[in-house]
């Protein structure tokens, strides 16, 4: 019973969509329960799976769709990081996307690809081979598709357009490379170490094409660099959707993707072998200043917030691709860390929209008086972000920058200072209004927020805060990455 | 007396904090605010010291503890913090934003009082760091144009440091293996880290150049947090760097020639730069940054001569101690003026203000007195070539602080009332100078010290100098255009700008779609279509037909590569 | 006894017959007929998986001088996909049209289920003779199919595809006439007797020939977009789903049969199928009319099929060519979805123009969301069939290194994606483009056939091992 | 040179002629008229090359009933309008259809002389219950090439009920058209019926007879027989309906008897084939009268 | 070798109807042609049959004399409008 | 086969050849559309039975003599039949 325990984590979300999606759209009751039951119940069975993996329990199932491909779940450690990680955050967000819609239109097929697009991210965490991964990747695309259009706007069709060609590139490059990977290798699964065995000596450009493509493909959605111009558009998207974009499912995914290639397709010997670390570390970097550079000069709200997802994600980059256990933690943490201060920001910043419609850094004056709470959980987050002890972000910083150390590139130090620079100089702004300018005379309170919209960022926020705190604790977000380098690396 | 844990001592400020974020709670916990430290002192005045405490779970793994040099460091933080705390309470009864303030003053408190405690890296430096950010609360508490400026540049600096803080920190640790912030003054840290970390701490100290913020921010800030700021944040800096750089075992002259170098200019510009200021609490910042300036040197000494440390580094704590009271009185001071008309209670007040401003320049048989002679003395053992201006050193900077402290008074005393100001913000500044004026007997060796005539001089000579300035001043009828805040800093903000925020418009861009629209496309009619099959057919005939029986290319033959390799 | 595969191909005639002769009960009759037929290509289907392939000798003669019918894998996948397809179209068909619209013409069961037939025929044929006559069969019927609304368009469409039609008849005819000249024999087994002489070479250039025209396969397309965009929408749905299959069917026929010998034949194939994938799209891109667009995008996927087909290179060494199959079967079923979907979009607004499909007092329905589905499906994502199928095929591309075999693949990819997002965006609208009290348009049998067939496209991929099983059981 | 090389030379040219005018004339009834004759030189052709059975097919049909067709509808559409493909275009199809002919041309005159499949027809005649080997192998070997082709008929008769084209009312064409009716149309029965079971021996068949049985009919029709009654009309098609319908079932019963679809049981062949071949040739009839007569609910007048 | 030649004329003679066939002017002239065309070839089918002393070829000649009125009558009674 | 017959036979052929050309190219050469019905219902009539009778002559079995016969019948009737036609819709509408 329990090897079906992956599928049934699927299922709770996968399941739930269609069902969802044929809603009439005034079903709102039964439709808020169906889905907060389902986002419980995964939470409940993500709780199993994680006790049982850390017992060393191995989960596997596998359906075979085509000569040599199959479908496989797996759950391992770095799936149950990347499954806790969206598990929590999606009943929060349900909750949250709940609040906010309410009254909204369309707000079954909202929740029906929202539950598909966790469903994605769900078979993404637990993907057992490439192929798999792939799918799953691709289901993310289309799924967050409609997400991103919501508003119906036609900014939001632009935004929905560019995001579509950016993901469908990527996606392609994906599938492109993967296929060549399984020309080469036959089936790639999964391992820890990495799968390619004596591959990256027989063949050693065709390795190296490859993962440039995959990297080209993954990088899209953990928004490289060249390959990021999707993410600051699609901050078009209602809040709980950027939220997901940004912290749970599609930047995250990207990220999670490269650690899957990096570590368990690749496997670190072979990324020093080919030399190809170390060009992705500095992609990284390129794009963490380059993120936080693009964030200074944004007035938007949820634009700023994402330029500075941009910068943040490829701080997990950063840290698998330095090659070093130290780095290694610390970026595995960021994935979580990043997610609950990222979507922190991003509730917080929707209540803004939502409680007093201030939607511009420059509209934000006074925040702290007129919605303190909000405004506290924002703050946290972005102390967070910029990397303030103890919060979460201050540990993946910490343990990137031992990393960069053990790598032997101190430049990375170099690195996280000019940038959490760059994150204090966009962030302290927006805590410096919300806190320290009087509300501007006008401001009335156009909405009230209810307890939906208040509690999931205060929860995040209590998150932020005890990642950083408890870090040290066993089943802390630290405490698992150190669990999965020590099998990646030891 | 019941074992005191030592994490109360951060553990107190910050369940506060907790408690005070429930608005209703709040009118009967703000009176609670001064006492937050007290758990602190009660630590610092234990006897024996607390227990080390270990947090495994906290962090990276938490370690407490209350070490030797730690202890007066924490006795008088808490005490200044409480201290301030009155006066705060007080201050802002009716404040906007008082909440806010007590808010980022119990963190600041707890960030201040954590970092004495702490005994790793991560603990420390978080302290640290709340303490920095939580006092630019403090400093913009105004709301005026001059409280943003200040915290432009204060949160710059202070992240700036908190970053070089980071980075040392990282790099030391990385090179000893160790979490411990002991390790950090250990031989195998690079020079590199030992460097970013004491520039993090500099920072903090309001060493030159990199005091710009600082009279500033004492400036901005609401006089207890100036207070605090002043008396007891930034002997935070000189903690830390007493903890991690490796006083005492080994000599570095080429960081110590720099600290010292660092210290000298400190020592110069501050009285020069404080005496054109037209607002006593920058005076008094400027002050501050001479006496730091002063310390700093002791450490540079101690640097040099490491044999000298077990010396300098009680004179130097001496020094911080008297300081940080003096100093704090000085500035709690300034609102009780404030509450005050001009006149005899004013008066009063002026004469209390200058006997701690005496003490704070070294007036015989003042806390000052003590703190200088036991530098003096210990710097007799600094290395021979150092000798010839230590003592013009210690001479300037007497004398700097004396006139800086008679130009204090003096804009003190013209200070125009402030009708909202209460009376009993004087309650705290009395609690302040009385510790203050009783130093000489609370602190250890104090009585015994000898009055030394030598002392009176700077005094002397600055009193002198004030009054012929001030015949000068009269007889040519000369008037004194203060500078604008902030040095060279005021050039910058000289220039004008649009918004105090880092915002800007995105620039434009040009859409972009792959949808090819509006074609009409052309229906190919049934003529071609016919001509077309023909062709094809015909084509594909001729193809078929000359094309050489036997496999034929359609793409490379089936590649060498194979997937089972 | 009276064995699933004679059923396949008498039944749906007998059934055309009620259905011309009882129109009142043709919907009845077609449905129970529609119905039954899936129910024997599952039973086929099942026991070829069992037993293997089978082959039945009309009438006790042997095959060159009898006809021969085959039953194997590819041949019940085919089976199966109309059977499918068509389940879908006819339960469309069953429904009643929206109010206010015209009721569809009577004459479609009849057709359909002759259509039916034919294709059950052509799929178990073995013989090039009775593949010519099965054409005929289907080129009549789908002539029928297309002028079914009677419109002026949809007249001079269908006449235009009867003349193409014809056409390639004769073209088929011919050669298979040269064929007969050159081997004495029209069965085809043989066909790799064919492809060692040069008059043979020519004989199956003239069938492919035929067949081309029959597929629509660039440049012969001219015909196809007027014609399945003009025609009602189960008869494009079946159209572009399920008759143009079939040429593509004999032309994988004979390249299994055909081996190595009819390389030149299948490099044609994989040029004109670029160029065809290519004109497409760029039509599709271009195409104001939401039936138009579909229409053309048959023409760049059946580019697809027929590139895939063509660099799928000799079956003997390859099983490329089973990605081909699935790709057809794909292709099938998202098609007719597609078509199914914008008959009813049409159907509620009034017109198919693409600029208009925002009207405000229309909420996106049930058809809009099965367009976007079967799109998804169309383009090739997983998990759908179309991704497996592509998958296979770009993976056995790249073990032989036909690097621009999967630049064009690739390139097809990404053009269908960005033609289909032209609609599906539309699909998605709400927000200003939805009026506060606009209605959402009721659900339609047809609603649920495009539904039911866009999520089977979507859930093909996970089940895409049966087909892969059923395909190997075929006789090469 | 002697008269036969003569004749067949002209009757080339005459088919060439014939059919380049047949595409050019710029008058519907002249097309007509010319593709007639056509029709009618391409039978004379397939009797010079030995196929009667062609020959005789393509005479019913191709010459006889397709005219009335054409003509039937060449009624209902406009003048011409399309104007003549552009020089380069012709010049192109010139080209394509030159090769094309030419590699026809070069394959068919090299193609191996002798044939397998005739033999092996000759050798399994003595089963197949019939001595014409047309017969046979249109209704044994490859008896469902047969079925196929009857559906293609019928489909068509479907797409003309699909379409419902106007139905013809014929003018009234006189006294004189009722003696001729009285004439032809038993002789045409008579030939029919004559075909019908001649083609177990010689050529003939379902087909010829279906045609010559459907020219009488049409003769009745244009004479005034109004076929537009809903009785008959339903009648004719459930007559052109059960010619497939009898071939399937019979197919089917026979698999039903042997085990092999369209295996006819031992000795009794023959009597399934005429029997095939009867309801064919009505069902034929009908359907080509139908054809003619159309289904529409509008009158053409 | 007479009666080939007889065919041969008789052929001619059913070619011989082209001329009027081309000229038109009216439709009725062009379905007379055809009409005799008809008339030409079923004597040249007897004559074939005669020369190669088949008489199944008379069958063949019955079947086109049986069809031979149904074009011209169709012509007749449908109008014969055309262009 | 008796020579008369043959003779005979060929006789008539070749006379019927022979009114058959001369009704082409009566056809061909007459006026106007009437006078060209001649040519079609008269000499075309008389042209076949001829050859028909001819070819009955020369025939070996009496079998033919049914097909030829009803050919003959066939085309005269029709040649007759369709000439009245033509010819009165021609009257009725000179146009056409």
């Amino acid at each position: 019973m329990t090897e079906l325990l992956p599928l049934a984590i699927l299922m709770t979300s996968l399941g739930v969509a269609p069902a969802i999606l044929a809603m009439p759209d005034d079903w709102s009751r039964l439709r808020t329960a169906v889905n907060l039951a389902a986002a419980a119940l995964k939470l409940g069975l993500v709780a199993w799976l994680s006790l049982s993996v850390a017992q060393g329990a191995e989960f596997g199932l596998g359906l075979e769709i085509a000569p040599g491909l199959a479908l496989e779940l797996k759950a391992d450690a770095l799936s149950v990081l990347f499954l806790a990680l969206s598990s929590v955050l999606w009943l929060l967000t349900t909750l949250y996307a709940v609040g906010y819609l309410e009254g909204g239109t369309d707000r079954s097929r909202f929740f029906g690809f929202f539950s598909l697009c966790v469903a994605a991210t769900v078979g993404i965490a637990m993907a057992g081979n490439l192929f798999t991964f792939v799918v799953f990747f691709e289901l993310l695309t289309l799924a967050t598709w409609p997400l991103v259009v919501h508003r119906g706007s036609a900014e939001a069709h632009r935004a929905g357009r560019i995001y579509l060609v950016y993901t469908l590139g990527g996606g392609l490059a994906l599938t492109l490379g993967a296929a060549w990977l399984y020309a080469l290798a036959g089936a790639v699964p999964f391992a820890p170490r990495g799968v390619l065995g004596d591959l990256p000596q027989t063949h050693p450009v065709a390795v190296t094409a490859i993962f440039v493509l995959l990297i080209a493909g993954v990088g899209v959605k953990a928004a490289l660099v060249p390959l990021h111009g999707w993410l600051p558009v699609s901050m078009v998207a209602p809040a709980p959707v950027s939220a997901l974009l940004h912290a749970v499912a599609v930047v995250k995914s990207g990220a999670y993707g490269i650690m899957r290639i990096v570590y368990d397709v690749y496997g670190v010997e072979t990324m020093q072998g080919l030399g190809l670390a170390a060009p992705l570390a500095a992609l990284a970097g390129a794009t963490i200043l380059w993120g936080s550079f693009r964030a200074l000069r944004q007035d938007d709200l949820k634009k700023r917030l994402a330029y500075s997802t941009v910068s943040q994600v490829s701080y997990i980059t950063l840290g698998v691709a330095l090659i070093s256990p130290l780095a290694a933690v610390g970026g595995l943490a960021h994935l979580i860390h990043q997610g609950i201060m990222k979507i922190t920001l991003f509730l917080a910043a929707g209540n803004f929209a939502e409680g007093r419609g201030v939607k511009t850094v420059s509209g934000m004056d006074g925040m702290g008086r007129l919605m303190p709470g909000a405004t506290l959980a924002f703050t946290v987050g972005a102390l967070g972000m910029i990397g303030v002890p103890p919060l979460a972000g201050f540990i993946s910083k910490w343990y990137l920058g031992a990393g960069g150390l053990d790598a032997g590139q101190p430049a990375v130090i170099a690195l996280l200072a000019g940038s959490g620079l760059m994150n204090a100089a966009y962030f302290l702004p927006i805590l410096y209004r919300a806190w320290f300018r009087d509300p501007p005379a006008d401001a009335v309170p156009k909405r009230r927020i209810g307890w939906m919209l208040a509690v999931p960022p205060a929860v995040t926020a209590g998150f932020v805060l005890a990642a950083g705190l408890l870090a040290n604790a066993p089943f802390s977000p630290l405490g698992w990455t150190r669990f999965i380098v020590s099998l990646e690396y030891l | 007396m019941i074992a005191l844990p030592l994490w109360i001592v951060p553990a107190a400020p910050l369940v506060l904090l907790a408690l005070l974020l429930v608005p209703q709670a709040r009118p009967a916990l703000r009176a609670l605010v001064p006492l937050a430290p007290l758990p602190a002192l009660a630590a610092a005045l234990a006897s024996p010291a607390p227990a080390p405490v270990t947090l495994d779970w906290l962090m990276l793994g938490t370690e407490l503890a209350l070490t030797d040099t730690a202890r007066p460091f924490l006795g008088f933080t808490a005490a200044l913090w409480a201290l301030a705390g009155w006066q705060a309470l007080r201050l802002l009864r009716d404040a906007p934003g008082r909440d806010r303030f007590l808010a980022c003053f119990l963190l600041a408190m707890t960030g201040n009082l954590g970092l004495l405690v702490a005994q790793d890296i991560a603990a420390f430096y978080s302290f640290f760091a709340a303490m920095s950010l939580a006092s630019w609360g403090l400093v913009l508490q105004g709301g005026g144009a001059a409280q943003v400026f200040a915290g432009r540049v204060y949160i710059g600096f202070a992240v700036t440091g908190e970053l070089a803080l980071f980075a040392g920190l990282s790099l030391g640790a990385f090179a000893t293996g160790e979490t411990r912030l002991a390790a950090m003054a250990g031989p195998e840290v690079p020079a590199l880290a030992t460097a970013l970390m004491a520039a993090g701490l500099l920072v903090k100290l309001g060493a030159v150049p990199l005091h710009l913020w600082l009279p500033l921010a004492h400036a901005a800030a609401p006089a207890p947090a100036s207070a605090v700021l002043s008396g007891a944040m930034l002997k935070a800096g000189l903690f830390g760097l007493m903890t991690v750089l490796p006083l005492g075992s080994a000599a570095l002259p080429g960081a110590a020639a720099g600290l010292a170098a660092m210290a000298l200019a400190g020592l110069v510009l501050a009285p020069a730069l404080g005496l054109v200021q037209a607002e006593a609490k920058a005076v008094l910042a400027y002050s501050s940054i001479g006496q730091m300036s002063l310390m700093a040197l002791g450490l540079a000494a101690g640097l040099a001569a490491p044999a000298a440390w077990p010396l300098l580094g009680p004179a130097v704590l001496l020094l911080a101690v008297h300081h940080a009271f003096a100093k704090a009185a000085l500035f709690l001071g300034v609102p009780a003026v404030w509450s005050t008309a001009p006149g005899a209670l004013r008066a009063a007040l002026l004469a209390a203000l200058a006997l701690l401003a005496l003490a704070l320049a070294g007036l015989p048989a003042t806390s000052g007195a003590i703190a200088k002679t036991a530098l003096k003395e210990a710097l007799e053992a600094a290395p021979a070539g150092w000798q010839v201006w230590l003592g013009t050193a210690l001479f300037a900077a007497s004398l700097g602080t004396a006139l800086l402290m008679l130009r204090a008074l003096w804009l003190l005393a013209d200070a125009p009332q402030k009708p909202d100001t209460a009376g009993d913000v004087a309650l705290p500044w009395l609690g302040a100078t009385g510790l203050v004026l009783a130093a000489p007997w609370l602190l250890p060796g104090g009585a015994a010290a000898a009055p030394d005539p030598a002392d009176l001089v700077p005094p002397g000579l600055a009193a002198a100098l004030a009054l012929a300035a001030l015949a000068l001043v009269r007889s040519f009828g000369l008037r004194l255009a203060p500078p604008k805040a902030g040095e060279l800093l005021g050039l910058f903000e000289a220039a004008p700008r649009p918004a105090p925020v880092l915002a800007l418009p995105p620039p434009p861009r040009r859409g972009r779609t792959l949808v090819v629209r509006r074609g009409r496309g052309a229906v190919a009619r049934p003529e071609r279509g016919a001509l077309a099959i023909l062709g094809v057919a015909a084509a594909l005939a001729l193809v078929m037909a000359l094309a050489p029986a036997g496999p034929a290319p359609v793409s490379a033959p089936p590649a060498p590569v194979t997937g089972e390799g | 006894m009276v064995t699933e595969t004679s059923l396949l191909v008498t039944l749906p005639f007998l059934a055309a017959l009620a259905a011309a002769a009882a129109p009142r009960a043709a919907a009845t009759l077609g449905m129970a007929a529609t119905l039954a037929n899936a129910g024997f290509a599952a039973l086929l289907a099942r026991a070829l998986l069992a037993d293997g392939a089978r082959e039945t000798s009309l009438g006790g003669w042997e095959a060159p001088l009898g006809i021969t019918l085959r039953a194997d894998g590819l041949a019940a996948l085919m089976i199966g996909m109309t059977a499918l397809v068509g389940s879908a179209v006819a339960l469309q068909a069953m429904g009643r049209p929206a109010p206010g619209r015209p009721a569809p013409a009577g004459g479609f069961w009849p057709l359909w289920l002759a259509t039916l037939g034919a294709m059950n025929a052509l799929f178990l044929s073995d013989d090039l003779f009775n593949l010519y006559v099965t054409f005929e069969i289907l080129g009549l019927s789908a002539v029928g199919l297309t002028a079914l609304t009677g419109s002026r368009r949809a007249l001079r469409a269908a006449f235009d595809y009867l003349s193409a039609g014809l056409a390639g008849s004769l073209l088929l005819l011919l050669g298979v006439a040269l064929a007969y000249a050159e081997a004495g024999r029209v069965d085809l087994a043989a066909v790799p007797a064919l492809v060692e002489t040069m008059r043979g070479r020519i004989a199956l250039a003239l069938v492919l020939a035929g067949l081309a025209v029959k597929a629509a396969l660039f440049p012969l397309h001219f015909w196809m977009p007027a014609a399945h965009a003009n025609a009602a929408p189960p008869a494009s749905a079946l159209l572009s789903a399920l008759v143009v299959k079939t040429a593509l069917y004999v032309a994988l026929r004979l390249s299994l049969e055909g081996g190595a010998g009819i390389a030149p034949a299948r490099a044609a194939l994989a040029v004109a199928g670029s160029g065809a994938m290519l004109w497409g799209a760029w039509n599709a891109l271009r195409a104001e009319r939401l039936k138009l667009l579909v229409a053309h995008s048959t023409v760049a996927q059946i580019g697809l099929i027929a590139l895939a087909l063509g660099v799928a290179g000799n079956p003997a060494d390859s099983t490329l060519w089973q990605a081909a199959a699935l790709l057809m079967l794909s292709h099938a079923l998202a098609k007719a979805a597609m078509f199914l979907a914008a008959g009813r979009i049409a159907e509620e607004l009034g017109h198919d123009r693409i600029s208009g499909l925002n009207r405000t007092e229309l909420r996106p329905g049930a058809a809009e969301f099965a367009f976007a589905i079967a799109a998804v499906s169309l383009i090739g994502l997983p998990p759908t069939a179309g991704f497996v199928g592509k998958w296979v095929l770009i993976e056995g591309l790249i073990a032989r290194e036909a690097w621009i075999w999967v630049a064009l693949v690739m390139t097809g990819t990404v053009l269908s994606a960005a033609y289909l997002s032209r609609v599906v965006s539309r699909c998605l609208r709400g927000g200003p483009h939805v009026a506060p009290g606009a209605r959402r348009p009721a659900w339609h049998m047809g609603d649920v056939a495009a539904l039911g067939l866009a999520v089977g496209a979507l859930a093909l991929g996970l089940a895409s091992a049966l087909p892969f099983a059923l395909l190997e059981t075929t006789l090469t | 040179m002697s008269p036969v090389v003569l004749f067949d030379a002209a009757l080339a040219l005459g088919v060439l002629g014939c059919a380049a005018l047949a595409l050019t004339l710029r008058d519907r009834t002249g097309t007509v008229a010319a593709f007639m004759l056509t029709g009618l030189l391409v039978a004379l052709s397939w009797l010079r090359l030995g196929a009667p059975d062609v020959a005789l097919a393509e005479a019913a049909i191709g010459a006889g009933l397709t005219g009335a067709l054409f003509l039937r509808g060449a009624r209902r559409l406009g003048p011409l309008r399309a104007r003549p493909p552009a020089p380069a275009q012709a010049a192109a199809a010139a080209l394509g259809a030159a090769v094309l002919s030419a590699a026809l041309l070069w394959a068919f005159a090299t193609a191996p002389a002798e044939s397998l499949y005739p033999p092996r027809v000759a050798a399994a005649l003595e089963d197949s219950g019939v001595s014409n080997p047309v017969t046979a192998v249109l209704l044994n070997f490859r008896a469902w090439d047969t079925l196929l082709e009857i559906a293609v008929l019928v489909v068509a008769l479907l797409l003309v009920m699909t379409l419902s084209p106007p139905r013809v009312i014929p003018d009234k064409l006189g006294a004189l058209v009722q003696p001729f009716a009285r004439i032809v149309v038993p002789v045409a029965v008579l030939v029919a019926g004559h075909l019908l079971w001649q083609g177990a021996e010689a050529p003939g068949g379902a087909f010829q007879a279906g045609a010559v049985l459907a020219g009488a009919g049409l003769a009745l029709v244009l004479g005034g027989v109004r076929v537009d009654r809903r009785v008959l009309r339903r009648a004719l098609t459930a007559l052109a309906l059960a010619g497939l319908a009898v071939f399937t079932l019979a197919a089917l019963a026979s698999q039903a008897v042997t085990g092999a679809l369209l295996g006819y049981p031992d000795g009794q062949a023959k009597a399934w084939i005429i029997a095939i071949e009867g309801a064919l040739t009505l069902s034929i009839a009908a359907t080509l009268c139908l054809l003619f007569t159309g289904y529409g609910r509008r009158s053409a007048r | 070798m007479m009666l080939e030649f007889l065919a041969l004329g008789a052929l001619l003679a059913t070619l011989a109807s082209l001329p009027r066939l081309i000229l038109g002017p009216r439709p009725a002239d062009r379905i007379a042609a055809a009409q005799l065309a008809g008339t030409g070839t079923i004597a040249t089918i007897i004559l074939l049959g005669a020369a190669t002393g088949t008489p199944a070829l008379y069958d063949m000649a019955l079947v086109f004399a049986a069809l031979a009125a149904v074009t011209g009558l169709a012509f007749v009674a449908l109008g014969g409008r055309s262009s | 086969m008796s020579l008369v017959a043959t003779l005979l036979g060929t006789a008539m052929i070749a006379a019927g050849v022979g009114f058959l050309l001369f009704a082409a190219l009566g056809l061909w050469r007459l006026p106007d559309t009437l006078s060209r019905l001649h040519a079609l219902t008269k000499a075309d009539t008389a042209g076949l039975a001829l050859v028909a009778l001819g070819a009955a002559c020369l025939s070996d079995t009496p079998a033919a003599l049914l097909p030829l016969g009803l050919c003959a019948l066939l085309v005269a009737v029709s040649g007759a039949t369709i000439g009245h036609l033509i010819a009165r819709r021609l009257m009725r509408r000179p146009a056409a």
